[in-house]
């Protein structure tokens, strides 16, 4: 193994340049679950989605929930490391790549859940040849194209000098990398494009990604049922997508931090941030969800009360609930004051939030299905293991792919550490700048 | 040789062109023709048929695309359901490609329920061999014919096969008997042809248990005519009230629900009659001049006689029957209110179960009322239904054992003891049979009935089977009796064979309708009739001379020519045609519209039925043929009828006392129903009512999943029967929608998922005869007889219901 | 262009299924089985849908027949990803079984629920079905099509006997099959037609007709007391 | 220029080169969507609003890709 000598290289390079027993047993469980899913879904392909719990009034459940919860996690990625690249936060450098991997492994298990959800998946070309516009569907197929495409350039651009690196410091792979690096030397010339298209492509990508889950909320607000068709679920599925994306942000930086070593990038004041950032995305969340079901309550449509009981009292009531406490009370009680033990506090808001969000995505499909306008003979969906292993699977294949890539490319972005560390007095004069009157210059 | 794409599809259509002419339509030949036959449009007939279903008697279009059936639809021209049909007649369908239908005749291999086919002429033999022998051995009345619930010609076979071979036991298992007058109506009014009911043309229906939409007769029919009632040009909406324990969807269709008790039926009635008296609002002229027995009366030795209006007046005060029959006093002036005040009305008390334990009663009660408001010889009331001209058919041939025979008393003692008044009772024959009481029975065929399955005593039945030497069943689906047979020689379905229907008993007109086979037989089954007329000619002698037909195609033929000869009626035309016709005919000019049998025969084929819609006996004269020619409140025939009995037995004897005894002499006579003490509950407080379902076929209809997929649209059901039961109770016994439950009763239980209906009285469960494999409610219903009607009770069961 | 509807009389109509019944022989369409039916997946184009009213004392209950209402403004094409259901010139919401996707938008989007999804494999070819009528493969989405293939039918007919359509040869099968003659079918924009006529009766209603969906299938209220 | 530089040169323009693929597909796709909605004159108002928003965007996607490649790839080399 080639002696690495500067300090930054040497312990951010670690994890690709050997690998633990940890890894070993990481990627054994985790393709235990992908197997129980690929099992799942074989059964189903040849027997038809017979196998799963859907039936006649309930004709989406989990598949369509995983789908817009894996679209909402990807919002991580992206939005969040545009935004504080834009604004200049220093804090945001060893976060951002962690962040755009996320968004990027995520989209593509997203897209995969509808493949899932096709009853006739042997005819997805007719997508392509017969694709109208008019539905929804499509707009989503365009917009995630366009989101994949973003956070893919967005995540790559700001790899290729790391890539460099390893093509100069780690003896492995030299072939790969070198034709990735695509011949970066760190002359000046190179990084004024590089930085100029980073910025470039921070700008596109926060609308873009704003696009995808509105229009993914589209798909249910477009249609006439009681408690979907109303206004406020473009916004509220972004901020929906927001806050479970920071939370699974946060949920991989601790996961790494603690398996790679990294305390001394990860600092403390890290997830002090992000908490506080988790903190308005919950008081947010709660806010759109008050308002949404204020404005039913009140509105008192026989329909929409219907499903409405049946979320608060009826047979949805411990999802619903279960909602609540994860997604506001628990994030709430642990956010509030961040002073002591951070990590553990940030750590247990952020896992209810996913948990928390994923029972809201449930919320907001199965019970309005459930409670048709019309007297409809209605069943109670439950889902069967196909279900629970299709779900299982996807969560194993994400983070399979996220450990894999770990082992192919640093997590933390090397040159940025070192920009970072090379530009403190930069940033000094530019915080300086911020204050009013003359800078009396300091001798 | 190298075949060029055209030259081989050239030679194709040659070699296909050629079969076209051989047959007149593609035969195969070879490979290669199979996708020319398969191309070739098929040849399409629609043949008019009749569904079996039930004993309603539509009339059915079967599409036949070369010979394979392919679709059912309503006889745009058949009278009674004219061109629609009840969801049943789609399960013919399925019923006709049933995959478990008897392949062949079959004979007990072993034990019983094991089976080896055999074929038609070896069966043949063992039943002729069987029968003569039992004729040589005089014991020609130990053979017993149970028949279930058809009509027509083949019951005319099956009579004169009995009476020819000698004996009296051809016992019709079924709990309506449609050809026949109800009881209450024949010692009421003397009629013996059955009464109609004008629904068309009324205005109230006042319908007592009866689910007119869903069963009783011809849901189709009455279908039919209560959308008039609701919606037609000629008068305004009509008005139905609907008195059931359950509230069904009639009763869910009607304008008013009345809950009541079941078995109270008769009480109620005699309430509203009570409440009409009093108001004064009965049709006076029509009681003084038309009725007998309405005031108190003294007969010739001086001997004063209650009257119908003292009794009801002094023994039916509406608080007394209020609390009986569970029924408001405020239902009951409203219901007495509008019959007397809407008019025409009808009053419907008759359907297949009996009312309670004095059925004969109850069903005066309910008639009296149709007397009360003078519903009887006016347009909308009530009918007489019109007589069939068929030809009569040479008297049957008895030689001397057959004579023997029939002199023997009947095993199921119909027509005796306490059962004077019934033609069959069915149930006590398990009894009976295992008691060897008169004596045993050698042979049993089994026809169109599943006595292990729809009989009340059916457990008891299945012992009497074992000790029956020799059973044939016809059936043509291994049900749970055709598995305890000797011998199975399976019947066509009803689209598979020769068939007619004599429909009576409805708007009044009669109809005959005729059917060929729709669709060649698709196993090697064998129409029963053409089977027996078999047998008949192999066991010789005078049983084949009283049988002389060939085939049943025959019989029909001689039959029907007597509707040629007739003089009136027409085979079904065009809606136009026939009211052209029907002008002419009120002036007198019948034309006949044929000039020789076979153009008559022919167009009976192509149209499906006869029928005579004109002189429809409406007038009093016809409807009222007792004795004194008046509506009799107090029935001298049958005083005639018991005071006969009372000579012959004394009033110890079994009628006397079944029929009354310890009652006030008159009370028999008059349609008195006795208000019964509320009877203790302790160990069963619910009572159990049982119901027939629209979409449920006679004969259990086990294989037709259309109809066993959305059996019911009040409950949310499917594939399995259930048990109704009132919210309230069920919360008291912790039970939620869909629970599976126990339903135990003293005789026995079992267990199915209960549906919470608000629609029934708290006390009262509800479980639908559903038929096929599942739990049946005839495990729980005690074997208490009508003794009127000699079927069994079907809703004074009491049962207790817990969670499984 | 013939406007094809439909008037349902929930006067008269019984509950009876026997539209339900005769839809399912004419459309070869399957029966689940036990299983399936206990999971809720009854495929039933027509279906009868039971209202119970517990509010009132004497709980009303309600009958309504329901077949697709073959909507003008359908909600269900506006969301279809690859034109598998659309307005046909017949007026007549049609479905394409060859290119369906199952991705089942189009039954979540259809406020009546008049859309049924094939699970498994539930039918295939059987002695005595209809042939004019195709059996649907596993993973589609089926619904009413108010007997579409009929139409052809008798327009086929009317070419072969060489006379105009005449649209009193073109009747659904719940219509024909109905005993209380509560379904009456035929063209509305034929102001002479019965439909038309039914359809201006101050009873007409419209099912969820806030929805501004058009439905061609139009209901009679039921009538209260006498007259 | 030893063989292994010109075959990662060669390999780095198929890499750009399946990046336009992608991108250029999918707009390709677009077009043809508007095209089946021309010619079936089913909401063509939509297809096109859509596609004057979703085609712009996959251009400067594009546009940036070859950016990079072209800044650093080929000219970044000496300066």
């Amino acid at each position: 193994m080639v002696e690495i000598d500067d300090l930054h290289e040497r312990t951010l390079l670690a994890p690709i340049a050997h690998t633990g027993r940890g890894f070993y047993w990481a990627v054994a469980g985790l393709s235990l679950l992908i197997l129980w899913g690929v099992l799942a879904y074989l059964v189903q392909f040849s027997e038809g989605l017979g196998v799963t719990g859907l039936h006649q009034p309930v004709s989406w459940g989990f598949y369509v929930t995983n789908f817009v919860f894996f679209i909402g996690i990807s919002h991580a990625g992206t939005l969040i490391s545009a935004i504080l690249r834009l604004s200049k936060a220093e804090w945001r450098r060893p976060i951002t790549r962690m962040a755009e991997v996320i968004t990027v492994m995520v989209l593509f298990i997203g897209a995969g859940q509808i493949l899932i959800d096709l009853g006739r998946p042997d005819r997805l070309m007719n997508v392509i040849r017969y694709g109208r516009y008019q539905s929804p569907l499509l707009w989503d197929a365009t917009s995630i194209s366009a989101y994949m495409t973003a956070s893919l350039t967005y995540l790559y651009l700001p790899m290729i000098p790391d890539i460099a690196i390893l093509r100069d410091r780690l003896g492995k792979r030299k072939l790969l990398y070198s034709v990735l690096a695509l011949g970066w030397t760190g002359t000046e010339h190179q990084q004024r494009v590089l930085n100029r298209a980073i910025a470039i492509m921070a700008v596109l990508v926060i609308p873009i990604a704003i696009s995808v889950h509105s229009v993914v909320s589209f798909v249910f607000s477009m249609t006439l049922q009681p408690m979907w068709h109303s206004t406020i679920f473009g916004p509220y599925f972004v901020v929906g997508a927001i806050f479970s994306g920071i939370a699974a942000l946060i949920v991989a930086m601790i996961l790494f931090r603690k398996a790679y070593g990294l305390q001394d990038y990860l600092k403390p004041i890290h997830f002090r941030y992000l908490g506080q950032l988790l903190l308005i995305m919950a008081l947010l969340w709660f806010y759109f969800t008050f308002a949404e079901y204020l404005t039913g309550y009140y509105g008192a449509e026989p329909e929409e009360m219907k499903v409405f009981w049946a979320k608060f009292t009826g047979p949805f009531w411990p999802f619903f609930w279960g909602m609540v406490l994860c997604n506001f009370i628990i994030p709430i009680s642990c956010l509030v004051s961040l002073s002591r033990h951070t990590i553990g506090k940030v750590l247990a808001a952020s896992l209810s939030v996913v948990v928390g969000m994923w029972l809201e995505r449930f919320i907001i499909v199965v019970p309005t299905l459930s409670f048709p306008r019309l007297p409809f003979p209605q069943g109670i969906y439950s889902p069967t293991w196909v279900e629970w292993g299709e779900t299982a699977g996807s969560f194993g294949i994400f983070a399979l792919f996220y450990l894999l890539f770990t082992k192919f490319f640093p997590i933390i972005s090397i040159w940025e550490i070192r920009e970072g560390r090379e530009g403190v007095k930069e940033v000094e004069e530019r915080l300086i700048s911020y204050l009013p009157g003359e800078i009396e210059e300091k001798t | 040789m190298q075949f060029t794409r055209r030259g081989f599809l050239q030679a194709l259509t040659a070699t296909a062109g050629a079969a076209v002419l051989l047959k007149g339509r593609p035969s195969k030949v070879g490979q290669a023709a199979e996708d020319v036959e398969r191309w070739a449009t098929p040849e399409e007939i629609f043949v008019p048929s009749i569904c079996q279903q039930c004993p309603g008697g539509c009339g059915l279009l079967v599409r036949t695309l070369d010979g394979e059936v392919a679709g059912i639809s309503g006889n745009p021209l058949h009278p009674i359901n004219r061109g629609t049909l009840c969801p049943k007649a789609f399960g013919g369908l399925q019923l006709l490609n049933d995959p478990d239908r008897l392949k062949g005749p079959m004979a007990r291999a072993g034990e019983r329920g094991s089976f080896r086919p055999i074929g038609w002429d070896e069966a043949l033999k063992i039943v002729t061999a069987r029968l003569s022998d039992l004729r040589t051995k005089e014991l020609s009345h130990t053979v017993a014919v149970l028949g279930g619930q058809y009509r027509g010609y083949r019951d005319t076979l099956w009579t004169r096969f009995s009476e020819a071979y000698g004996t009296p036991n051809y016992i019709r298992v079924r709990c309506l008997a449609p050809e026949k007058p109800a009881l209450a109506h024949h010692f009421m009014q003397g009629v013996t042809a059955p009464v109609g009911y004008d629904l068309a043309k009324a205005q109230l229906i006042l319908s007592f248990g009866v689910s007119l939409l869903e069963a009783w007769l011809g849901p189709v029919h009455n279908a039919q005519a209560f959308a008039r009632l609701r919606r037609s040009s000629e008068r305004p909406r009509g008005w139905f009230i609907q008195v059931d324990p359950r509230r069904s969807p009639t009763a869910i269709k009607a304008d008013r629900w009345i809950p009541i008790v079941p078995g109270t039926d008769g009480i109620l009635a005699l309430g509203i009659a009570n409440a009409i008296i009093r108001e004064g609002l009965y049709d006076r002229e029509f009681v003084e001049e038309h009725t007998f027995g309405f005031e108190d009366w003294v007969d010739g030795s001086g001997k004063r006689h209650l009257g119908f209006k003292e009794l009801v007046l002094r023994d039916y005060g509406l608080l007394a029957v209020s609390a009986a029959t569970g029924v408001a006093v405020r239902s009951i002036l409203e219901i007495a209110r509008s019959l007397a005040s809407i008019k025409p009305a009808v009053v419907i008390g008759e359907r297949g179960p009996a009312y309670g334990a004095d059925d004969l009663h109850t069903r005066m009660a309910i008639h009296s009322l149709n007397a009360l408001v003078g519903n009887i010889g006016v347009p909308g009331g009530l009918l007489i239904q019109g007589e069939l001209p068929l030809a009569p058919l040479p008297v049957a041939k008895k030689d001397e054992i057959a004579k023997r025979g029939l002199a023997q008393p009947r095993i199921d003692g119909a027509g005796e003891e306490q059962y004077l008044l019934t033609a069959d009772t069915p149930q006590l024959l398990p009894e009976r049979i295992l008691k060897k009481n008169p004596y045993p029975v050698n042979a049993l065929f089994l026809f169109a009935t599943n006595p292990l399955a729809n009989h009340p005593a059916k457990e008891a039945f299945a012992e009497a089977m074992k000790q029956i030497p020799f059973i044939v069943s016809f059936s043509p689906f291994l049900d749970e009796s055709t598995a305890m047979a000797d011998l199975i020689l399976p019947d066509h379905t009803y689209l598979e064979r020769w068939q007619d229907d004599q429909v009576t008993h409805l708007a009044g007109f009669t109809c005959f309708s005729l059917a060929q086979p729709a669709a060649s037989p698709l196993h090697q089954t064998r129409n029963t009739a053409d089977t027996m007329l078999g047998v008949a000619k192999a066991l010789g002698g005078s049983v084949a001379e009283s049988l002389p037909w060939e085939k049943y195609e025959e019989l029909l033929r001689e039959g029907v020519k007597g509707l040629f000869q007739a003089g009136r009626g027409y085979v079904t035309t065009l809606h136009a045609e026939e009211s052209l016709r029907k002008v002419l005919e009120r002036q007198g000019y019948w034309v006949p519209e044929f000039k020789d049998y076979d153009g008559f025969w022919k167009a009976l084929l192509q149209r499906g039925a006869w029928w005579d819609p004109t002189g429809i006996p409406v007038s009093r004269k016809a409807l009222l043929k007792t004795a004194s020619g008046k509506f009799e409140f107090y029935s001298t025939a049958l005083k005639e009828v018991v005071d006969k009995a009372v000579k012959r037995e004394g009033k110890t004897g079994p009628f006397f006392s079944a029929l009354g005894a310890g009652k006030e002499e008159d009370l028999l006579f008059l349609p008195a129903v006795p208000i019964a003490p509320a009877e203790e509950t302790k160990s069963f407080p619910l009572r159990l009512n049982t119901y027939r379902l629209l979409s449920r076929p006679t004969g259990g209809g086990r294989n037709q999943p259309w109809l066993l997929e959305q059996p019911a649209v009040h409950v949310e059901a499917s594939w399995e029967g259930w048990v109704e039961i009132h919210p309230a109770t069920a919360a008291a016994a912790g039970i939620k929608e869909h629970d599976s439950v126990w339903v135990e009763s003293a005789k026995g239980k079992i267990k199915l998922p209960a549906k919470l209906y608000s629609g029934t009285l708290p006390d009262i469960v509800h479980i639908p005869l559903f038929g096929g494999e599942g739990p049946n409610p005839n495990d729980l219903i005690g074997n208490e007889t009508d003794i009127f009607r000699g079927f069994g009770l079907l809703n004074t069961t009491r049962v207790r219901i817990r969670r499984a | 262009m013939a406007l094809w509807g439909m008037v349902i009389d929930l006067d008269r109509c019984t509950g009876c299924q026997a539209c339900v019944m005769a839809c399912k022989a004419e459309n070869n369409v399957p029966a689940v089985g036990a299983k399936e039916a206990k999971r809720g997946r009854i495929i039933s184009w027509m279906q009868v849908l039971t209202e119970t009213d517990e509010e009132h004392h004497g709980e009303k209950t309600r009958f309504i027949p329901r077949p697709c209402l073959q909507c003008d403004d359908p909600p269900c094409t506006k969301v279809c990803p690859v034109y598998a259901t659309y307005r046909n010139p017949d007026g007549i919401v049609a479905q394409i079984y060859a290119r369906c996707i199952g991705c089942r938008f189009c039954m979540a989007a259809c406020p009546y629920n008049a859309k049924y999804f094939n699970w498994h494999t539930y039918q295939t070819e059987k002695p005595g079905q209809n042939p004019d009528v195709s059996v649907r493969p596993k993973g589609v989405v089926e619904k009413c099509t108010f007997c579409h293939h009929r139409l052809q039918k008798a327009r086929e007919r009317a070419l072969a006997e060489k006379r105009d359509f005449d649209p009193n040869d073109y009747v659904t099968a719940c219509a024909q099959a109905c005993p209380a003659q509560a379904i009456v079918f035929g063209d509305l924009s034929d102001p002479t037609s019965a439909v038309s006529k039914l359809a201006a009766s101050p009873r007409a209603f419209k099912l969820l007709e806030e929805l501004g969906t058009k439905p061609k299938v139009i209901y009679l209220s039921e009538g209260e007391g006498r007259g | 220029m030893e063989t292994s530089d010109r075959l990662i040169r060669a390999l780095q323009w198929v890499w750009v080169g399946f990046a336009f693929f992608l991108v250029g597909g999918i707009i390709i796709w677009i077009v043809h969507l508007i095209r089946t909605s021309w010619s079936l004159d089913d909401t063509l108002s939509a297809s096109i609003g859509i596609s004057l928003v979703a085609i712009p965007i996959f251009l400067v996607f594009m546009g940036v890709v070859f950016y990079v490649f072209w800044g650093v790839a080929v000219h970044g080399r000496e300066r």
